[in-house]
Parts: C-alpha cells; structure tokens; sequence
C-alpha cells in the first residue's frame, strides 16, 4: 500500500499539547507509510483540498486523518478520499484531539500517544480494503405507531407529502390525550374543535389506511424495507359494516362496563363509541363485561343492529403491512399518583387526576360540562390544586418535571372560576414553570384576573372533616404551615412513558431511557432520529411535552420520513458481517445469537450447511464474529486481523532470538 | 507509587464500543476532563464485537492493562451486544487466575456517550491501579538467564509428578 | 470380572441386533500392546469379536461423530462421553437420529500417566496384563507389578457425578447411586498458588508444548474441525512459532471456545504427547462457569450454551462498582 | 575405540560440554522427558526414551531465516535484509540409534546437486551425536524392520552402550574420537565385551522384523483405493503429535511475523496430516480429509521417498508416533494391511 498520513493541529487544539511535526515524522517511518505531513485544519476546505492533492501526486491508496474524533469529522474525510478517487474505506482516523490534547497534560506523553494512534491506524488501515454500499429500493409508506395528535400531524403530513400512511392505534378511536381535554392553554380554545377536523382527515384521507384497537406486534426488515405484523383486535364488530349510528349502544344492558375515556369518572354500556367524534366511529364490545360473550346470553345488540354487524365470534387479526419508514408516536401514560400516602392513595373519592378534572370540565364529559365532585355530586366550591405529583421528585423516582402542569393548572383554575363564579382555587406548587409564548402571561392571568391563590409548598397530608378535605402543606414563602378546607383536590399528575414503551422499543430496536423515553440520535441535532435508521419519534413518547411541540416533532417525524423515502434508492452501510463459506462449519450459532435475524442458514450445492448474511438487515455489530469459533463469519472494516493488527500495534510481540532450547 | 513511576506511562490498551464509551470518552475530551495518558483505545462497533482472545492476546503481547468499556445494559445500540459482552468479559476475567495473569490487569465496564465525568474516572482509576501493579511480566523469558532458570524450576518437578492424570 | 464377560455379551449382542443399520458402531479393541485400547469401528461380526470395555478402553467416541455426519452411526458411551453426545446434540452439530448410543454404566477407566508412575519400568516394556476385578496385574520388563485400579483411575472418574450413560438407546450394567462431583486434589493445590509460581508453571509447561494439536483434535467439542483459527493463514491470531506465549495462546483460544461447553471427558490431557495438566485450566473454567451461570455443559438435552445466550439481569455477575 | 565413563560422570562431562556448546539431552520435567538444552543443575534422564525426538539438532522447531527491517521513503532505502544462519555447535547426548539415524532422511532432500539448504548443512555439520544404545526393545519399537537395530551406529559419532556402573563409549567419527579424549572417560577394559553381549542381546530381544520390502509397490496400488484409506484412518483424529515427534519428517512451513518495522521470515515445522498443509490459495484441498493425508504420511515414508532415494524407507522405528498417538494408530499395522491387501481381483 501507499499510506498517506495527515495529522491536523486543529489550530491550537491540538498543536498546543501534542508537538505535531514530532509527529509528522514518526510516521514517516510507519510501515507502507509514503508521504506524512501537517495541516492547521484538515476539515477545512484547503484542509481537504490538501489531501486530495497528495493522493494524486503521491499515488495513495490508503489515508490517515489524525485530528478529531471520528464520530465528528469521519464523514467528512470520507468524502474528500472519494473525491479523489479512493475507496471510501480506504480511510482511517486516528483521534489525538478528544482522546489526546483534550484530556493530557504533558506534550511528550501526549505525542508519544498520538504517534501510538496513528500507528495503530495505520497498522489497520493496511489490512482495510475496498466496500461498496449496495443499492436498494424502498417502500414508499410510512407507519404512524399512535394517534395521538402527534402521531396524527406526522400521518398528515406524509400523505399531503404523497405518502402511503399506515396508522396503528391501540385504542379504539385515535385522539390520544388531547381528545380528552376540554379547553387548552394559554388560548382556551375548545381541545376538541381544533383536534376534530384533523381526526376527520385522517379518515378520510385517500392515502392513510387506519388501523384502531390494534397493536403492533412484530418488526423485521431494515430501513426502508420493514415488514410491520399489526394485532387487529377483535372488537365483535364488523367495522367494514358498522355505520356508528349507535342504536346498540343505546339498547345495550350492561350498563356498567369501565369507561376510560373518561378515566374512570363513569361508567358506559359494553359496545360502546367512546365518544362523539371519536375516530373511526365505530362500536365495538368490552368482552370483560359484555353479557353474552361472557354468559352467552344477552345478544341484543346484534338484535337492534340495523346493518348486522355484531359478531361475536370475531378473532384477533394478524395484518402484515410493509413499509419504508416507522414514526414512532406513542405518548405517554400519567403517573400512578397512589404511590403518595399523603395524598390518600385512593381513600378519598375527592381526590381526583387533573384529566378526570378536565372530563368533569369537558361538555362531552360524564357530567355534562357541569363541575360535581365524584363522592356527592355536589359543586365544588374551594379547589385544590397540588402540582408536581409524580414530577421533580426523587423518592418516586420521577426526578424530571412533566413541563406542562404548571400550564394545565393555571388553565383549571381559570377554567373553574368560568364554571362556577363563586369558587376559590388554591394551587400549591414548587415553581412555575411558563417558558412558552403566552405561558407566563397566562399563569399571571389566573393569579391576578381569576384570583386562584397560589401556595409555594409541598402538600404533607389531605385528611377528611366533615364533607370537605382537609389539605396540609407548607407556605415556604410566608414560612408557616397552611391548611385548606378542600371540596375537591386535583392532582397534578406527572407524565411518565407510556407503558408499552419497553416493549415496543424491544421490537423496533429503540432504546428506552431509565425512565422508559425514546431515546434520540442526537440530543441537540438529531432530536427526531433514534439510532435505529428509518425509525422517527414524535410527542411524548421521547418525553414530556405539550402540544404545540408535540405537533412540531410529528411535522419533523414527517419531513425526515418523507426526506428518506424521496429517495429512489437508499445504499446500504458495507461495513457487514460476511461469511467465508469455506470456513464456515454450519453450526447455526451465529444465526442463534443474531439480534437482528440478518444471517440464514442456506445449503449450498454439496448440501452441507452454511450461513448466509442478508446484507441490507445486518446492521454491523458484530456480536456473530465473535460467537464464531472459527473465524468464518466476519465484520467488514472490524475484522479480527484488522483489530489484532491495532492490539499488535501497541503491544508489539516479544521477536526474541533466544533459540526455543 | 513514586514521582518516577508516576512519569512512566504504562501499557494500557482500551476496546470501546463506537456508540457509548467511545462517545463518553469524546465527552470527556470535550469537557477538559483531564485523564493519564497511558491508554489507548481501540474503537469497535459494539462491546459484542470484542473477543475476549483480543485480550487474551494483548495480556500475553505483554500490556500491562486492558480496560473494556461498553453501552450500560440495555442501551445497547444494537439492542444485546453488550449482554453477550458482559457474558463474555466476565468469565475471562474470572477466568485469568488460573493463567497466572493477574486479574486486576483487565477490567470491565459500562460507560454511556453523555458520562464524560464518569470516563474520566473510570480511566484514572484503572490507570492508578496498572500503576500500583506495575509492568507486567512477559510471558516468553526474554534472556537466556530466565530460560535457564525457568527451565531448571521446571526439571526441578522432574518426572515423577503424577498429580494429574 | 464374571460381570463385566456378560456386560460385554450384553453390550454385543445389542450391536449385533443393529449393525445392519448402522454404518459402524464406535467401540474399543486392545492396541498395540495389552495395556493400551484403541478405538475399534465395527462393520462386521468379525470387528464385533474383538470388543473390549475394560477400563484399559477410554477413548471418547463422540470426538469421531462429526466425521460421520449424515450416516447414522452406533456408539459405545460411558457416563463422560455421553455428555459430549449431548453437548453436540444441544449445538445442533449431530441429529440424534443418526446415533444410536450404547451405554455403559462405567466405574471409571485409567490413567496411562498414573500406571507409568506407578510402574517399575517404562510402560513400553509391558509384556502381560491381566485384569482382576480390583486391580491390574502387569508383566513390565520382566518384572510383576499389581496396581490397585482404584489408584490408577483417571482423575476425572475419582470425581464423576455422571458414571451412567445421561442419555443412550441401550443401558449395560448397573446405575449408580447419585455422586458429588469434586475437584481433584492437584487442581485445588494449584488453584492457591500465587500468580508468579502460576505464571512460572505455565512458562515452563509451555515451552514442552510441540504445537500438535492433539488436544484440540481429540476433543469432543472442538467442531471447527479443519478451520481453526490457530491454523488458519490468514489471522493474526497467533505466529506459527513454537513458543510458550504462542503455545499458551493456543491453550486460551481452546479454552475461550469451550467456555460452557466443555463436558470434561479428558481427552485433551489424555492425548498431549508431553503430558501438560491442560485439564487444570479447563476444570478452572468450568467451575466459573457454573458459579455463574449454574450450568454444566452436556448433562441435559435442549440447553443452550451460556455463551450463546444472556439474561438481561445477570443474578450472579456482580459488576464493579467505579 | 571404547572407554568407558561412569554415570556420575557423564553428567559431568554433558554438564562440561554445555558450558562451551549447545547441549541437548534428555530431561525429565512435569512427568515427561523430553529433548532440552542441558542447562546447569540439569540432569541427565535416560530413563526412558525422549517423548520428542533429538531433530531440533539439525531441524530446529523455529528457525528465523532472515529478518527484515523497513525504513521510511525519505530515507531512500526501503528494506534491509539480514541472514541469520546458525552459529555454533550443539552436541546431542543420549539420544537412541532410531533417532540419531533418522536425521539422515534429511541429507538427500536439504543437499542436493540443484539445491542446498545453507541452515540445514551448517546445523548438521555443527551437530555431534553421542546416541545411546537400547538394551532392550519397547512394544512400539521396531527399527530392525526399517534396517537398523538397537545398538546401530549410523549417524552417530559416539555409541554409548550402558553397563553395570555406567557406559561404554565407542568412538564412531574423529569427532567422537576426540571427544572421548576426555579426561573423564576411562579404559573400558573389560566392559567392551559386557557392552556388545548386551547390544547382541538386546537384538535378540526385538524378535522377528516385519517385512516392508513390497510396502513401497502396494502402497502405491492403494493409491486410488479411497474406502481402505478411509477404513484405515478410522480412527487418526488427524493432529499432528506423530509427525512432529518423529525423528524423520522434515515437511516445514514458511511464515513472516510482523512487529511495526521489523519483519521477519520464519521457518516452522508443519505438518502433513494437517488440512492447512496442501490448502491451495484457491480454496481447493487436494488432500481434503485425513484419509488422504494418512496416505500420503505411508506413502511418502514408504514408497515415494525410498523410490527417489535408493530405497531407503523414510523412517526410523523409533515407535514414537504409535506409542504417543492419541488415537493408537499403528504405523506398522497400516503399511501391513497394503501389503497383504490381495491383489486385484
């Protein structure tokens, strides 16, 4: 080979602890190595100029970039060698900025280190050799997991951009949380008339196919080729039938099924819409409490249907769709406040969720818009408030702040002095928390316009008197203990990740985070990307996060989805694992310990076993190099001879001529 | 350990995979943490990719310390690597023993891309405790004096040892 | 030793029954002298005569199942080969239905290494033996010597907790009553020296090794067969000098790959042409191996090696707090 | 000529000998006994014959042919080479007449007209051999079939033979004559003839050779006969513990080892019975299983060697590969069943 070495100062970055012409000329003298030399900014355009320049006149076949990290700038010089002519391969870097100037003190010990890494790249640079990605076609559609509203903005967004949309939502009308509110801050504006028209769209979008009351199931496939197999459950109607005129559930008797859209405040009848815009609307039975399939008798329902849609022999249904791209909109669940002795943990029906509170407030709610409190149904008149229940607080391990309570709450109380003029609300909270357009204003409005009185404190403990409760809790700017006479208390739930996070990451090879968010590529310039490619996030599902964000991620979801998908091909990363046939023994047990599935065993014409990498699904871990025992199996640009080469390099081998005896 | 040790860097090879470690190392780097300058890594796409015989290897090349660090278990990103890894690095770390090779020479953990702090820790730890051991010896004697004497100790067992069979 | 006559019958008459079948049957005859077997592969009546199972017969048939890969095949299994069987059926690298195994509930075999230590002249000058029920009666050089068959049973079968066949189509002689594996005496001994008496041990050792590859080839597990990468050209992984680093390189790759694996039949130790204790090692890894996993390769069907597997908690490994 | 020296005494002149010279003698260590350079405060273990032959003499297990040093582009040379032909002599005590004789399989192949190995031709011109005569045969042993016997002395320049006290040595070279000038040998009066009614004795004792001489016509009518092949290597597990043992094979393997700028080219002892020796670069194996390989190891020891040179049989009888096999393959047994094999029907 014909090794040309580059080594950047990076300005003073590294120059100022690393004596880099030192270094220029320890290379020199690096096997196979014809040309070293030094540069202020290798990533600069001159920088990159400069290596192009050598390769040609010096006839290089292979380059070393010493400078920075590789996960910054290898790209970079990636582009320039294949400018030049070279393989994109053909390329090592050695990292003598972060993992050298950065963090040493002393110039010879640092030069030294520098010189070690680039020998080491070179030692394995002379073993790369040429890859080439392979070209292939993608599925121009995109799956939407959630209909939430950020899931639906995505789903929108891609079928106006020419996309097919498959949307899967676990319950069975799509809305997510958003459906649920009443009004929304800092404009309370009615949550349901600016979320309605877009759920309409989604149905009646020619592009977007809706799958409700279903779950994703499994993920193969690779970016833009994923094969999605989608859990239809049965919901004992006949939804290609079912005209949602709601006769069934008017006659239905069972009258006492749990209602969760309205979070449990009441109770429905077992088929049931879940509410009047629900989309799709459509019926569909609770088989829990649904006389006939639990006793089989009843069966009025399928009497009154004037279509004949009831079937209540319907299955779960496995649908398997294929697509080139997965938003992944899942939302999020509320805290589990009963984990709070103090706060009851369920004793008193008055202490209630801040979205029961907004089902009670809700027109389209079981009260009718009309604020009674679960226990009498009387109309409260003193509101408690209690924020951060299940946020910024590390005894229940929720160490991070939901973000938009402190929002919804000055909304509330705004909300309950409209309901009823002659209520006080009290809000205990630790701060607020307003740093959107409006949002300060607004907390400032409930204060000063709708009088809520705002405690800075903890709530210690509510206890009954009489009918009311009674909440304890510090005043830390006045310094003394308050106690607040309560008709109602509602809780400030915080937001954690949606229960099915884990799983669902399992599936599509996105890793939750200790708390069970998504987490992104990037913290800061890839926030909708995971490290899965062709997989997207938007909404909550990465974390807490209020609409107007939630709507902006599923927007960008869409534009990285309809960006990858415009594409007429997409190339493979080449740097996979390959099997050396002749080497390979067919014991299977790198298909075994494959987390991807991406080797198969085939039989080749002596009919003798063998595995097989599926290229475009291998994603370069190199988990099945290691698994075999042989060495058949190898990962391309980490191969064992590539890596000893680097191990050899620091620790050359002892060539001793002491003879053997 | 004296001002003279201290000045003499040691032999430390690092395998660190591209998505946590490596990235928690930059983070380091990024943040000024500063660190000894004994070690070298070497980047690999996933603690999965490591074969414990790279260090095997490496031990008997004569390093004085191999440090492994990987994704914290379940954030791999490429899902299980480091589950296999952990299996892996834990029996050839208590595996060593038998060998003679003194176990506290490698060592293995987890460090994530955003815990540049903790990197800075983990690499002056180790490095202070390869320090504490010392070079370490070579497999292969390298004069003839310690052939001489390892071959005598051996002709010492002579042949009349049984004790396995 | 009227018993182990009728087991033999019983043992022959088995094969017999199913030689047609079978493209042979792995067994053992006498070798080059009366105190050496050597692996016996029966096609016909005429190679079923000269079937032996005495304790002199200690070859592992297992080591030779690969080989006949797609032909079904007879094997005579002691407790210890059995496991192999298994291990190699766990891996997918045999089809039980290509083997019929013939099990012997087994007291133990010899060491050959032991009987020479105990010998009063070189092995090599064994004219006679005659095998009583305890003990050998050997001709050496002229000279008688008697050897209580319990000091010179191989130390793996001192410590066997699997004496009966744990799998097998056919079962000669007596079960056991259940035993407690332990570990041999040397290898505790060993196991408290220091790191530099360990280091020095290995040294040394290493400098007799001749790089054969005995042990690998003779072992049960070692399935790369052809294609192993101590040999193989175009790796790093080791020079091709004689070295005890390079010798000892080669001892840590064998035992990396039968991490979990290895059935402990002995056969590595057995084969070494300079008697190096590579069971020392292999035991050692087994030990962690079920310390930290509670698994011991071959002595159930369907499991899968730990190696090849993970929980995502791991209850016994322990990590290291920084 | 023949003297005679004590056994404490030939400790001390092997011990004398290693102060000036490479010594290489047999050792016990770690329940073995095998060839290693005779170091002070070793003793001498003629207690049993070697595990591993004496050949490292003249055919060493490592030999680095040259080394190469690399320097950069600017410096204008590129590589320098440097020769690293052995040095020195080495003498080899106790070796047996089976071994010491078969180093001379060698010579035909390392120094010919066309083509001289200088490594090989300076180790054995450097080498004296000072061999031990067996008193009586083991079950593996039978160099009578290959042309020697016990108390053989082709090869060597010393013969000693073991009496009561310790051992007559004969003088076979000048070499041998001059080293027996020592101080530490005596007259061996008497003993001469204790010593040759034991080297008659021990001839008796190996009883009736094997006849090999039509071994080099029926192999070669084996040659295409695969299923006897395959029969006889039933049971080879197909290592390499015989060839490497033995005292005769001399198949080597180049390889160059790389440490940053050095490099250097080194000569192993390789193997035939191993998959890698006749791997192709192309993949193709021409002796893919251990059937061909075990054919080729008869074979070449007993009918294409002796067929090139004058039909000496390339092996020594020194048993070792069957008395060490793992798997108890039988040289002799296999050679005898081509033989006996009956002719084409």
């Amino acid at each position: 080979m014909r090794i040309g070495v580059f080594i950047c100062h990076c300005g003073s970055n590294i120059a100022g602890t690393v004596d880099c012409e030192s270094v220029v000329e320890i290379a020199a003298g690096f096997p196979e190595v014809v040309y070293a030399t030094d540069s202020m900014y290798t990533c600069s355009e001159p920088g990159q100029e400069g290596i192009i320049t050598a390769i040609h006149e010096h006839n290089l076949d292979g380059v070393v970039v010493a400078s920075c990290s590789p996960r910054m700038h290898e790209p970079t010089f990636r582009r320039a060698v294949e400018r030049a002519g070279l393989n994109r391969y053909m390329f090592e870097m050695a990292n003598i900025r972060e993992h050298v100037s950065w963090i040493g003190k002393d110039k010879a010990h640092n030069t030294n280190k520098a010189a070690d890494l680039v020998l080491m790249a070179v030692e394995k640079l002379r073993r790369n050799r040429p890859l080439v990605a392979k070209s292939f076609t993608t599925v121009k559609k995109v799956l939407v997991i959630g209909g939430g509203v950020a899931g639906i903005q995505a789903a929108l967004d891609c079928a106006d951009g020419g996309l097919d949309v498959v949307m899967v939502e676990r319950d069975q009308s799509i809305g997510g949380k958003m459906a649920k509110l009443d009004k929304t801050f800092p404009t309370i504006d009615c949550s349901s008339c600016v979320l309605g028209p877009k759920m309409v769209d989604i149905a009646q979008h020619e592009k977007i196919s809706l799958y409700a009351c279903s779950e994703v199931e499994s993920v193969s496939g690779y970016v833009g080729n994923f094969s999605v197999t989608i859990r239809r459950r049965a919901t004992y109607v006949d939804w290609t039938k079912c005209t949602g005129c709601g006769v069934c559930t008017e006659k239905c008797p069972s009258k006492r099924s749990p209602d969760p859209f309205n979070e449990f405040l009441g109770t429905t009848t077992s088929i049931n819409i879940p509410f009047p815009q629900a989309i799709p609307k459509k019926a569909a039975i609770n088989p829990d409490t649904c006389m006939k399939l639990q006793k089989g008798k009843c069966g009025i329902c399928a009497k009154v249907c004037p279509v004949g849609c009831i079937d209540y022999e319907q299955q779960d249904e496995l649908v398997t769709v294929e697509v080139g791209a997965i938003v992944v909109a899942t939302g999020y669940d509320l805290f589990d406040w009963h984990k709070y002795p103090q706060y009851g943990e369920g004793r008193y029906p008055d202490v209630i969720t801040s979205l029961q509170y907004e089902r009670l407030l809700s027109a389209s709610g079981p009260t009718g818009g009309h604020i009674k409190r679960p226990s009498d149904g009387k109309e409260p008149k003193n509101v408690v408030f209690i924020q951060c229940v299940g946020s910024r607080d590390r005894s229940v391990d929720r160490p991070y702040c939901s973000g938009f309570c402190c929002m919804y709450t000055a909304k509330q109380a705004i909300l309950t002095k409209d309901h009823i003029p002659d209520s006080q609300s009290f809000v205990f909270y630790m701060d607020i928390r307003a740093p959107g357009k409006g949002y300060d204003e607004f907390t400032r409005r409930a204060m000063e316009e709708y009088g809520a009185q705002y405690v800075r404190g903890r709530v210690a403990m509510i206890y009954p008197h009489g009918d009311q409760l009674i909440v304890r809790g510090a005043d830390t700017l006045a310094g003394t203990q308050v106690e607040v006479p309560a008709d109602l208390v509602v809780l400030a739930t915080g937001v954690e990740a949606s229960q099915g996070a884990v799983k669902l990451g399992e599936t599509l090879r996105v890793v939750p985070d200790q708390f069970g968010f998504f987490v992104e590529s990037h913290p800061k310039l890839k926030p909708v990307e995971t490290n899965t490619a062709g997989v997207y996030l938007a909404g909550a599902c990465q974390g807490p996060k209020d609409i107007p964000t939630s709507v902006g991620q599923g927007s960008a979801a869409a534009a990285k989805a309809l960006g990858l998908l415009s594409k007429e091909q997409l190339e493979s990363d080449p740097a996979v694992s390959k099997v050396n046939v002749n080497r390979c023994v067919g014991c299977q047990k790198c298909i075994d310990t494959c987390p991807f599935g991406a080797i198969k065993a085939v039989t080749d014409r002596m009919g003798r076993l063998k595995a097989e990498v599926i290229e475009t699904v291998c994603q370069g871990c190199g988990i099945c190099t290691v698994t075999c025992p042989q060495g058949a199996i190898q990962l391309e640009h980490f191969t064992d001879n590539q890596i000893l080469a680097e191990v050899n390099a620091l620790c050359p081998p002892k060539m001793n001529n002491v003879s053997f005896e | 350990m004296s001002a003279q040790d201290e000045q003499r860097e040691l032999r430390i090879v690092g395998f660190l995979c591209n998505w946590c470690s490596y990235g928690g190392a930059d983070t380091a780097g990024v943040a000024r943490f500063i660190q000894p300058t004994d070690l070298r890594i070497i980047r690999v796409p996933c603690s999965g990719r490591i074969d414990p015989l790279f260090i095997v290897r490496a031990l008997l090349n004569g390093a004085d310390g191999v440090l492994v660090s990987g994704c914290h278990p379940r954030d791999c990103h490429y899902a299980e690597g480091n589950f296999y890894a952990r299996r892996r690095l834990e029996m050839l770390k208590r595996f060593l023993p038998i060998t003679g090779i003194d176990e506290r020479r490698f060592e293995y953990t987890w460090v994530s891309a955003s815990e540049g702090q903790r990197w800075q820790h983990v690499v002056t730890e180790f490095t202070r405790r390869i320090h504490e051991l010392g070079p370490a010896p070579f497999f292969n004697p390298v004069s003839e004096e310690e052939w001489a004497k390892l071959a005598l100790d051996g002709a010492a067992r002579g042949a009349s040892c049984a004790c396995h069979g | 030793m009227s018993g182990e006559v009728s087991q033999l019958e019983e043992l022959k008459a088995a094969i017999r029954g199913q030689l047609d079948s079978l493209d042979c049957v792995i067994g053992w005859e006498q070798g080059y002298d009366p105190l050496h077997a050597t692996p016996l592969f029966i096609r016909s009546e005429a190679d079923l005569e000269r079937l032996t199972i005495s304790p002199l017969a200690v070859h592992n048939p297992a080591t030779y199942t690969t080989g006949f890969k797609g032909k079904k095949i007879g094997l005579v299994v002691r407790g210890c080969h059995s496991r192999s069987v298994i291990e190699l059926l766990n891996e997918k690298l045999i089809e039980r239905d290509e083997v019929v195994l013939f099990g012997l509930c087994c007291d133990g075999v010899v060491s050959q290494r032991k009987i020479r230590a105990a010998l009063p002249a070189d092995p090599g000058f064994v004219e006679a033996v005659e095998l009583g029920k305890d003990e050998l009666h050997i001709t050496v050089a002229g000279e008688q010597a008697t050897l209580k068959l319990q000091e010179v049973l191989a130390d793996k079968c001192l410590h066997c907790a699997y004496p009966d066949p744990l799998v097998a189509d056919v079962l000669i002689g007596e079960k056991h009553a259940p035993r407690q594996a332990a570990s041999p005496a040397c290898q505790d001994a060993f196991e408290a020296l220091g790191n530099e008496e360990k280091l020095a041990f290995w040294q040394d050792t290493m400098s007799r090794c001749i790089r054969c590859y005995a042990c690998r080839n003779v072992c049960p597990m070692c399935v790369c067969q052809d294609h192993c990468i101590a040999t193989s050209r175009d790796h790093l992984w080791m020079s091709q000098e004689n070295t005890p680093v390079e010798n000892f390189m080669f001892q840590m790759i064998h035992v990396s790959h039968l991490t979990g694996r290895c059935t402990e039949c002995g056969e590595c130790e057995r084969a070494c042409p300079v008697d190096i204790p590579l069971m020392l090692l292999r035991r050692y890894m087994n030990k962690q191996v079920r310390e930290v996993f509670g698994h011991q390769a071959g002595i159930a069907l369907d499991k899968t090696p730990p190696l090849l597997t993970f929980q995502v908690e791991e209850a016994r490994i322990k990590e290291r707090d920084w | 000529m023949e003297r005679f020296i004590t056994q404490d005494n030939l400790q001390r002149f092997a011990a004398g000998l290693a102060e000036k010279k490479n010594v290489l003698a047999p050792v016990a260590s770690g329940g073995t006994t095998t060839f290693r350079r005779l170091r002070p405060g070793m003793q001498l273990d003629f207690s049993r014959m070697a595990v591993i032959s004496p050949k490292d003499a003249t055919f060493p297990r490592n030999e680095t042919l040259l080394t190469v040093q690399h320097y950069p582009e600017e410096s204008g040379k590129r590589m320098e080479l440097q020769e690293h032909l052995p040095e020195g002599e080495m003498v080899v005590i106790g070796c047996r007449p089976c071994g010491t004789r078969g180093k001379l399989v060698f010579d035909p192949v390392y120094e010919t007209q066309a083509i001289k190995d200088p490594y090989y031709i300076r180790r054995r011109d450097g080498a004296t051999f000072i061999t031990l005569a067996c008193a009586r045969p083991e079950t593996t042993c039978f160099c009578h079939s290959v042309g020697s016997g016990p108390a053989d002395e082709e090869g060597s320049d010393i013969l000693l033979t073991a009496v009561e006290g310790g051992f007559v040595a004969k003088a076979v070279t000048e070499k041998g004559e001059q080293l027996l000038g020592d101080s530490l040998f005596e007259d061996a009066g008497a003993k001469a003839e204790e010593a040759a009614a034991s080297n008659a004795s021990a001839r008796k004792l190996m009883g009736e050779a094997h006849d090999f001489s039509s071994a080099a016509e029926k192999l070669l009518k084996r040659f295409d006969d695969m299923d006897f092949w395959q029969t006889q290597s039933d049971k080879c597990i197909s290592c390499g513990a015989c060839t490497y043992m033995c005292p005769t094979c001399y198949c080597f393997n180049i390889t160059d080892d790389e440490a940053g700028l050095v490099s250097r080219r080194l000569r192993t002892w390789d193997n035939c019975m191993s998959h890698t020796f006749t791997l192709e670069g192309s993949g193709h194996n021409p002796r893919s299983t251990k059937a061909h390989r075990l054919k080729n190891r008869m074979g070449h020891k007993f009918s294409y060697y002796p067929d090139l040179h004058g039909g000496q049989i390339a092996c020594c009888g020194c048993g070792r590969c069957i008395k060490q096999c793992p798997a108890g393959v039988d040289i002799r047994q296999v050679v005898m069943a081509a033989q006996e094999y009956p002719d084409e029907r």
